[in-house]
């Protein structure tokens, strides 16, 4: 008969305040099995790992419980513990009898009944524990990166650097992300390119980072420290190498379409380079835009072409990959115009996105830096600014913060009152949120120095009225109505996950939170980790966040993944799935609700892979048959314990 | 005065939202009563029927089965797998005459102890005008 | 004691006898089935067999044998738990199901008496009724010794005669039950007495299916273990408990524990009813199974009705009710499975 | 009435000796019954053994009837009784009723050799008879043990095998070849064969697997020993004990009741259904 | 019409041709009207073979024995087993294709319409019949059968004398087949549920009553789960009649064999029973009613199992049978099932 011991923890007066431990320790002493029960004031001190480590080695016990506090705090402390003095650390489990029990109830003699209860019933558990070594794997000493913004170059640097070989996936025909469409920072106002742009160098050229743009991720499989990847490159129809940008191409392309890179106020042709410090430093056909190729169409771009750099039968190519670790860092897409329509945004030319505004702003912008209205180029002299524009909206729009928006927006007035001094800038706030170094600061030169008219308010109707964009607001402060004849809106639009992102979370398997922000495994404990080991998060892909947080992310996601990577072997945890093949059809039917693809049916039975396989139990309740259940959570050990929590 | 019947409930917790929901509401210190005894399973997928036919059959009064909300589930998808098997349980416990009352589910988030508390404690209140559940208990 | 009762009298009769627990057969849906009576005003005699013979009665399906607990580890207690003494008769039991009772006697006899069945046994009165019309399409019990007025086991034998009951006792205990209510019963008249013999005979032509030379079989039986006719025969049964549980002569049974509380342990050790068609009833702890497939099993049950109870006891372990023919899901027929092996190879 | 067989007397566990680890061990138990001793048995009986909460198993006595002090089985961890048994500790109470079963016909074999042949834990049963022998050796002839296992691992009783060394001719054999093994390597009826024990004025009693059985008796036949000069023990599922439960007949016998002891010219009768 | 010459020609065939092991199929009985099951390997034994009204059985039960004595052959005979099959017994054949239990080519599925009518119930008849005895159940031309008795032939609507599942029925033809014998019928069925409106209008304690007087009746001969092509599984978690053991097995695992319920016949113990059998099929039961019919103390198992047919459709908009390629109800979701009832 497995030998048990008890120990039952005081946590000062945390337990013993409302639970009776020495009566929880008498009582499981005269459990079956159970041949050692005592209680200690602070069992997860120094002096109280001693006494369960001694009364171990001395009553040789096979296993042990403590009943003390959530196991998510201290079931490594006391596992360990039992490690020391011998045990797997599968023969210790956690009874909890303080957030379950004592911190909840105020009867002692009702929550001393419960603490009984939790307490067998983690006997029952551990007594039908089998003793498991974790899963060995060898690591995969690669990263793959998804998303060239400043995160993702940040992660990929950070890990290049390291020594670790990186493949960096970019959607678009260039890295740089939306970082490389603003013109200032705030709170600094250094320019954005200026910092920008020698990371994006760095990537290109370093030794050990494998840059892929314009290209996707297709497909996944595999499991920390050994994921394969499918990435689609897909044409560019130039190559890069034999490209000398000089710019022929897009003189006689026929064809002209909006501008991505400054969102529309200008347009590019269909063969193009995003902006002029693009890396890779080359041109690319857009497909879609051109004229057509199958057959060829026009042709006029390859006839300029004196290095024969274009070529139109570039075939879309599948890359395999092998790499330990992947960084997810897809960034984010502004909130949709076409949700967005109250303030006549997408109706009106003058009413404008922050990213927009940006693009004005720049010295590389449509207006080379001067601040003209889309409609007439004339200079704005009324702006009116409107911060949550879809954002802290749960009625209609997100219910989240958007974050940065205070910021950008205090940036945006403050810059344009130095292209336009004359101007006024009036800005529609719910109220500012400037959490961040010198970020209040920032705000109040703004208002001080620049003279920006704050109003704390809603914005209740846009509407174009002779040349002028109406904006009838409210000022809650002054409690009265406003009516601004403004020569431009322009809006502090919600961030949203990038487009394709809910398709690539599916396709890597990693959660996303109501709002399609790619989930991570824990809001304080694990903020890089998805919820998928071996993935990581890094900046606007997870939460609105601005540059600093998005690169400290980064470099943090960085890190986990070096964490991985720096290792010869993984462990995984043993607590997998296991087959009883006596009892197997082969229905399929585990395999089908398996999360992780672990299952697979041969000859008739199922198999586990117990790298991939997380424990999670899903199948153990689909099979009609018993035949697969989870180590150390078996339908046996659930069953025990069902019958201990009442009373039988 | 007779002394007033205490339901005995099993509550199945997913241990990544529900169970660390039902931490948090420690942590809060937020008061329910003790009538429910908490096992905590890796996934609300991975609750069994027999689980809860048997928890019946040793005599629990009440049932509970929670999980992370719909998205949330940390193995992805297990909850929804949860959502549609309790569905078709909790429809034959009906049909055979269980008071709707005795077997329930849940999404209960881990940042949720407020509603972690609510629902123990809506379910005990609910419980206590039914008395013992005696139909699907084992008769010692 | 030989007596007439008229069929008005008969719930005054039964009235009389409130002190003892009363079962009777009492329709449920489409079937007959016993109960314990609990309003004399209502019977009926007019039934077709019950589904499970009064077998359950005297040997029920789940009895607990003993229970077992311990406060600590130290101090274990058992405690025998035998019937209530209650006195207990049993109305309208079939003359083969009554036969039935005195196979299982025998075999709840022998060297160890099995205290649970006889404490039922002995206080129980059985008062039987004569099958007129067979209540059976499937009755057979002229072919394996038996009869529609048999009296073997029964305490009293009720015979229809139209208007009245004849009622016949062959035991002390149907004698009491009779002198229970001496007022409501009369002597029985010459004419009476020649009714009841012209029902019997006539009776006796009505059952509708017979086995032919069934005297042949036993010996026929004992040549045939290893006769591949077993598979043949077996192919459509499809493993479950129905003829055996529903038979008035079987009687395996299992024993088990049942666990009420693991810690401290306590509980009850039950015997239940087992069968020899489950896979499980030979299956030695090792896996390895002296009777492993369906052939086996219905080998074995043919033969220890027809070939080793005969061996044991000299009396087929069948009385001819039908049910396992009637109930079987497959349409397995006992009948033409014993025609078929006394024939087989011939 | 009758007492009221079905109710085990509880017995104190004395005594626990592991004879065999592994994947498939084998515990001998001595117990004592907490109130006054009437179990009077003979060899190659059995007792219905319960762990209650567990239920009940049967197992035959391997001590010889004339040690009046404890009963001793001898027991391999098979299923949810037996391992319960092995989970028990001295001072645990189990329940014991019985005996049950025929005997070995000791009486009558005054005056001849007997030769015991077992396997693996096949050899509990012997162990009792000859025990028995070995008491009143001046009774009977000539004994001899033959004995084997897969492994010498396997081997129960090794310690009091060395002791009967000293009484009696001892072979003992293993499966496969292992270093320092002295003695037989081969099957037992190789050993059986082997060792060439004469059928004159002999009995021969063997036990162990089925498989063993079998070819056990072939090497004595071809010996010259006849059908009526040997014995075995037959193992069934069993519940009651007593023959009422229905499910160990073979045939017509009930080997609870009119088993397990056989000799080769009455089993040889029986359906081949065991 | 169902020719039933027709389907003892193309037997005939198979088996001359080699096509098939052996053809599964009906013959008459001995008792009454209730045909056995005949397991054909001679061409000229096709003459036993008969389809009417009378074969209720779902003959799809017999390819687990196939499946069994096929694993334990060393060489097996890797053609199919000819097998006749119902509407019902059709979907059957697809679930068990879907559960990848059989394979598509272990089958050769003679396929047999009911003539849009179904089977017997064979106490409706009786009751029908007063007394007198039928002698033979054919199927007539106009939804009705033709009942030989002693006095000659009648017919009675079909609707009448019906098993209840028929009356429920969605296709009373093969839905998958290789020969088809007979027409694929079309009749409108408003509601195949109707038959649980009784039970599910009960107030929940009546329901409760009902119920609880029906399992209690149950004396677990598990005839409903022996007869049920589903239930295939080599050991039942609801068992405690068969227990699968090889030699590997160790006595841990024989020791710490999960009773979730006992043996004895009780109310409790019943019920869980018969809680796993029906949870175990949804989704999987084909509704061919064989379980409430072998009952032998007439409890109304079907009515479970239908009710969780009928939830799995109004629910999850999910029909049994028809797809061997879509996944099972329980592994599979939507991620707008409904959750009303989750807190």
């Amino acid at each position: 008969m497995k030998r048990t011991g008890v120990f039952v923890c005081h946590c000062g007066i945390n337990i013993a305040g409302t639970v009776d431990v020495k009566k929880v320790s008498e009582e499981l002493s005269k459990h079956s099995g159970v041949v050692h029960a005592e209680d200690y004031i602070y069992a997860c001190s120094d002096p109280g790992q001693n006494i369960i480590i001694d009364a171990i080695k001395e009553k040789k016990l096979d296993n042990v419980v403590i009943a003390c506090c959530s196991p998510n705090l201290h079931e490594t402390t006391f596992r360990n513990a039992a490690k020391t003095a011998g045990l797997n650390e599968f023969q210790c489990e956690i009874a909890n009898i303080r957030e379950q029990c004592s911190w909840v109830h105020k009867d002692m003699e009702k929550a001393t009944d419960k603490a009984i209860k939790l307490t067998r019933s983690a006997v029952q558990r551990v007594r039908r524990n089998e003793p498991l070594e974790p899963i060995s794997v060898p690591v995969t000493r690669r990263a793959l990166v998804i998303g060239g913004g400043i995160a993702g170059i940040q992660s990929a640097l950070d890990l290049a650097n390291t020594g670790f070989e990186v493949i960096l996936v970019e959607r678009e025909p260039s890295i740089g992300g939306h970082m490389i469409q603003l013109s200032e920072t705030f709170p600094t106002l250094d320019c954005s390119q200026c910092i920008m742009t020698p990371k994006m160098v760095e990537v290109s050229k370093h030794p050990k980072i494998k840059l892929m743009t314009y290209s996707e991720v297709q497909e996944i499989s595999g499991y920390v420290g050994n994921f394969k990847v499918k990435i689609l490159k897909k044409p560019t129809y130039v190559y890069a190498d034999k490209c000398t940008l000089c710019d022929e191409c897009t003189k006689v392309c026929p064809v002209a379409v909006p501008d991505e890179f400054n969102l529309g106020l200008t347009a590019r042709r269909a063969i193009y380079i995003p902006f002029p410090q693009a890396i890779p430093a080359t041109f690319t056909l857009d497909i879609k835009n051109c004229p057509g190729l199958l057959p060829i169409a026009c042709g006029k771009c390859t006839d300029v072409c004196e290095p024969g750099a274009i070529d139109y039968d570039m075939k879309p190519e599948i890359v395999e990959e092998e790499v330990g670790a992947i960084i997810v860092a897809t960034g984010y897409d502004l909130y949709e115009k076409e949700l967005l329509t109250e303030y006549g945004y997408g109706k009106y030319p003058d009413v404008l996105d922050g990213l927009q505004f940006e693009r004005l702003l720049s010295a590389s912008g449509p207006t080379m830096g001067k601040v003209l209205r889309p409609s007439d180029h004339k200079e704005p002299k009324e702006v009116v600014f409107i911060q949550c524009a879809g954002s802290r909206d749960p009625e209609l729009h997100c219910a989240y913060c958007s974050k940065i928006c205070c910021m950008y927006t205090a940036k945006h007035a403050m810059l344009y009152k130095h292209h336009v001094p004359d101007g006024q800038a009036y800005i529609f706030y719910i109220d500012i949120r400037s959490g961040g170094k010198d970020y209040e600061e920032f705000v109040q030169r703004a208002v001080e120095d620049d003279g920006v008219l704050y109003l704390r308010g809603k914005v209740s109707k846009v509407f174009e009225d002779k040349g002028k964009i109406k904006v009838w607001g409210v000022d809650t402060l002054a409690g009265k109505d406003i009516e601004i004849d403004a020569d431009m809106v322009v809006l502090a639009t919600a961030m949203r996950p990038s487009k394709g992102a809910d398709e690539l979370a599916r396709k890597l398997k990693i959660a996303m939170d109501k709002d399609g922000f790619l989930a991570e495994a824990h809001p304080k404990l694990k903020p890089l980790e998805s919820v998928t080991s071996g993935m990581f998060l890094a900046g606007a892909a997870q939460a609105p966040k601005d540059i600093p947080e998005a690169v400290a992310q980064a470099s943090g996601a960085a890190g986990k993944a070096i964490s991985i990577l720096s290792q010869e072997r993984l462990y995984h945890a043993p607590t997998v799935a296991e087959v009883n093949v006596n009892l197997c059809t082969g229905c399929g039917m585990c395999v089908q609700v398996c999360p992780y693809d672990s299952l697979s049916l041969k000859d008739g039975k199922v198999e586990v892979n117990e790298v991939l396989c997380e424990g999670c139990g899903t199948c153990s309740a689909t099979c009609l048959r018993a035949a697969i259940q989870v180590k150390n959570m078996t339908p046996l050990q659930v069953n025990e314990m069902i019958k201990a929590a009442l009373g039988g | 005065m007779a002394e007033e019947f205490e339901p005995k409930i099993v509550a199945f917790l997913c241990k990544w939202c529900s169970s660390a929901g039902s931490d948090l509401a420690g942590v809060s210190r937020m008061q329910y009563p003790p009538n429910v005894i908490p096992i905590t399973v890796m996934c609300s997928g991975s609750v069994s029927p027999l689980y809860i036919f048997s928890a019946f059959n040793k005599g629990a009064d009440g049932v509970l089965v929670s999980g992370c909300h719909p998205g949330d589930c940390h193995y992805i998808k297990g909850n929804f797998y949860a959502r549609r098997r309790i569905a078709l349980v909790k429809k034959l416990l009906e049909y055979v005459g269980l008071e709707p009352e005795r077997f329930q589910m849940s999404w209960i988030s881990a940042a949720e102890g407020v509603k972690y508390t609510k629902v123990i404690k809506d379910f005990v209140q609910e419980l206590k005008p039914l008395g013992p559940q005696k139909k699907l208990r084992r008769t010692q | 004691m030989e007596k007439v009762l008229s069929k008005k009298a008969f719930p005054q009769w039964v009235k009389k006898l409130e002190s003892y627990t009363m079962y009777l057969p009492r329709k449920d849906g489409d079937f007959w089935n016993y109960e314990v009576i609990k309003n004399p005003e209502i019977i009926d005699l007019d039934y077709l067999n019950t589904v499970l013979s009064p077998k359950k009665i005297i040997f029920p399906q789940r009895e607990v044998l003993l229970e077992f607990s311990t406060s600590n580890e130290e101090e274990l207690k058992i405690n025998e738990v035998l019937p209530e003494e209650a006195q207990s008769v049993i109305f309208g039991v079939r003359p083969c199901d009554a036969k039935a009772l005195t196979l299982t006697d025998k075999v709840f006899g022998g060297d160890f008496k099995d205290p649970y069945y006889w404490k039922r046994r002995n206080s129980t009165a059985l008062v039987g009724l004569a099958c007129n019309t067979p209540p059976s399409p499937n009755c057979f019990c002229l072919s394996v010794d038996g009869s529609p007025h048999s009296k073997e086991g029964l305490d009293i034998l009720i015979t229809d005669l139209g208007d009245k009951y004849h009622a016949e006792s062959f035991t002390k205990k149907g004698d009491d039950l009779l002198n229970l209510a001496k007022a409501l019963f009369k002597n029985p008249t010459a004419k009476e007495k020649k009714d009841l013999e012209k029902i019997q005979a006539e009776s006796k032509k009505k059952i509708q299916r017979q086995i032919k030379d069934t005297k042949k079989i036993p010996p026929k039986l004992k040549d045939m273990f290893d006769s591949p006719f077993w598979d043949e025969e077996s192919l459509s049964c499809i493993r479950c408990g129905i003829c055996t549980y529903l038979c008035p002569t079987c009687h395996c049974f299992d024993i088990n524990d049942e666990v009420t509380s693991s810690s401290p342990i306590k509980g009850e050790r039950v015997r239940t009813w087992d069968n020899c068609q489950f896979p499980d009833f030979t299956m030695h702890s090792s896996g390895h199974n002296p009777r492993p497939d369906k052939a086996a099993r219905l080998r074995q049950r043919i033969l220890h009705k027809f070939q080793y109870f005969v061996e044991l006891y000299k009396n087929y372990q069948c009385t001819g009710c039908g049910r396992c023919i009637s109930k079987c899901p497959v349409g397995i027929d006992i009948i033409e499975v014993l025609e078929k092996a006394r024939d087989y190879g011939s | 009435m009758d007492h009221n067989t079905y109710i085990p007397k509880l017995a104190k566990i004395i005594e626990i000796k592991e004879e065999v680890g592994g994947a498939r061990p084998i515990k001998t138990f001595r117990t004592q019954f907490l109130s006054t001793n009437n179990f009077s048995f003979h060899s190659g009986q059995c007792a219905m053994l319960s762990v209650f909460g567990k239920g009940e198993s049967i197992i035959s006595i391997s001590s010889s009837p004339l040690l009046k002090d404890y009963l001793q089985f001898s027991i391999l961890k098979m299923g949810r009784v037996t391992s319960s048994l092995h989970e028990m500790q001295v001072g645990d109470i189990i329940g014991i009723r019985g005996p049950y079963g025929n005997s070995f016909p000791v009486e009558d074999w005054k005056g001849k050799n007997i030769i015991f042949i077992g396997g693996g834990i096949g050899l509990a049963p012997i162990w009792s008879v000859l025990n028995t022998a070995l008491s009143i050796k001046k009774d009977y002839g000539d004994l001899m043990l033959i004995y084997g296992a897969r492994t010498s691992k396997d081997l129960v009783f090794q310690e009091e095998l060395e002791e009967l060394r000293k009484r009696m001719p001892v072979h003992l054999s293993i499966d496969v070849e292992e270093p320092d093994w002295k003695e037989f390597v081969g099957f037992v009826p190789q050993n059986v064969t082997d060792k060439k024990p004469s059928p004159k004025n002999a009995i021969a009693i063997t036990c162990g697997p089925p498989i063993m059985i079998k070819f056990v008796i072939k090497a004595l036949e071809g010996l010259g020993f006849k059908d009526e000069q040997i014995y075995t023990t037959v193992e069934n599922k069993m519940k009651c004990g007593i023959g009422k439960c229905g499910r160990c007949n073979i045939g017509v016998h009930y080997v609870c009741k009119d088993g397990p002891v056989y000799s080769w010219a009455e089993f040889k009768k029986l359906p081949q259904e065991y | 019409m169902v020719n039933l010459e027709e389907l003892k020609k193309e037997a005939s065939q198979i088996l001359k041709e080699g096509k098939v092991k052996y053809i599964i199929g009906f013959q008459r009985g001995s008792n009454g009207l209730l045909p056995v099951p005949a397991f054909i390997k001679n061409p000229k034994d096709v003459e036993k073979l008969v389809w009417d009204p009378t074969c209720v059985y779902n003959l799809t039960l017999f390819l687990q024995d196939e499946k069994r004595k096929k694993t334990k052959e060393k060489e097996p005979d890797e053609r199919p087993v000819g097998i006749v099959v119902k509407g019902c017994d059709s979907r059957a054949i697809n679930v068990l294709l879907q559960e990848e239990f059989i394979k598509r080519d272990d089958v050769y599925v003679l396929g047999v319409s009911c003539e849009n009518t179904g089977v017997l119930d064979e106490k409706k008849l009786a009751k029908k019949l007063k007394g007198k005895k039928a002698k033979k159940v054919e199927f007539g031309a106009n939804d009705d059968f033709v009942i030989t008795t002693e006095d000659g032939n009648i017919k009675i609507a079909a609707q009448e004398v019906l098993a209840e599942r028929c009356l429920e029925c969605k296709a009373h033809f093969p839905v998958i087949y290789d020969v088809l014998i007979g027409e694929k019928t079309k009749r409108n069925v408003e509601n195949p549920f109707k038959s649980l409106e009784k039970i599910e209008s009960l107030p929940p304690e009546e329901r409760w009553k009902f119920w609880k007087e029906q399992i209690e009746k149950c004396i677990r001969c598990y005839a409903c789960r022996s007869v049920c092509p589903m239930c295939y599984c080599d050991e039942c978690v609801a068992d405690t009649i068969n227990f699968v053991v090889t030699p590997d097995t160790s006595a841990e695992e024989k020791a710490q064999k999960i009773k979730w319920l006992e043996k004895s016949p009780v109310s409790s113990e019943n019920f869980v029973y018969h809680f796993v059998r029906a949870i175990h099929l949804a989704g999987r039961c084909i509704d061919c009613g064989e379980c409430e019919r072998v009952c032998p103390l007439d409890i109304p198992v079907r009515f479970l199992n239908k009710k969780l047919e009928k939830e799995a459709k109004e629910l999850f908009d999910y029909d049994v049978g028809f797809d061997p390629d879509k996944p099972s109800l329980v592994s599979s979701f939507k991620d707008d099932d409904p959750e009303d009832f989750i807190r």
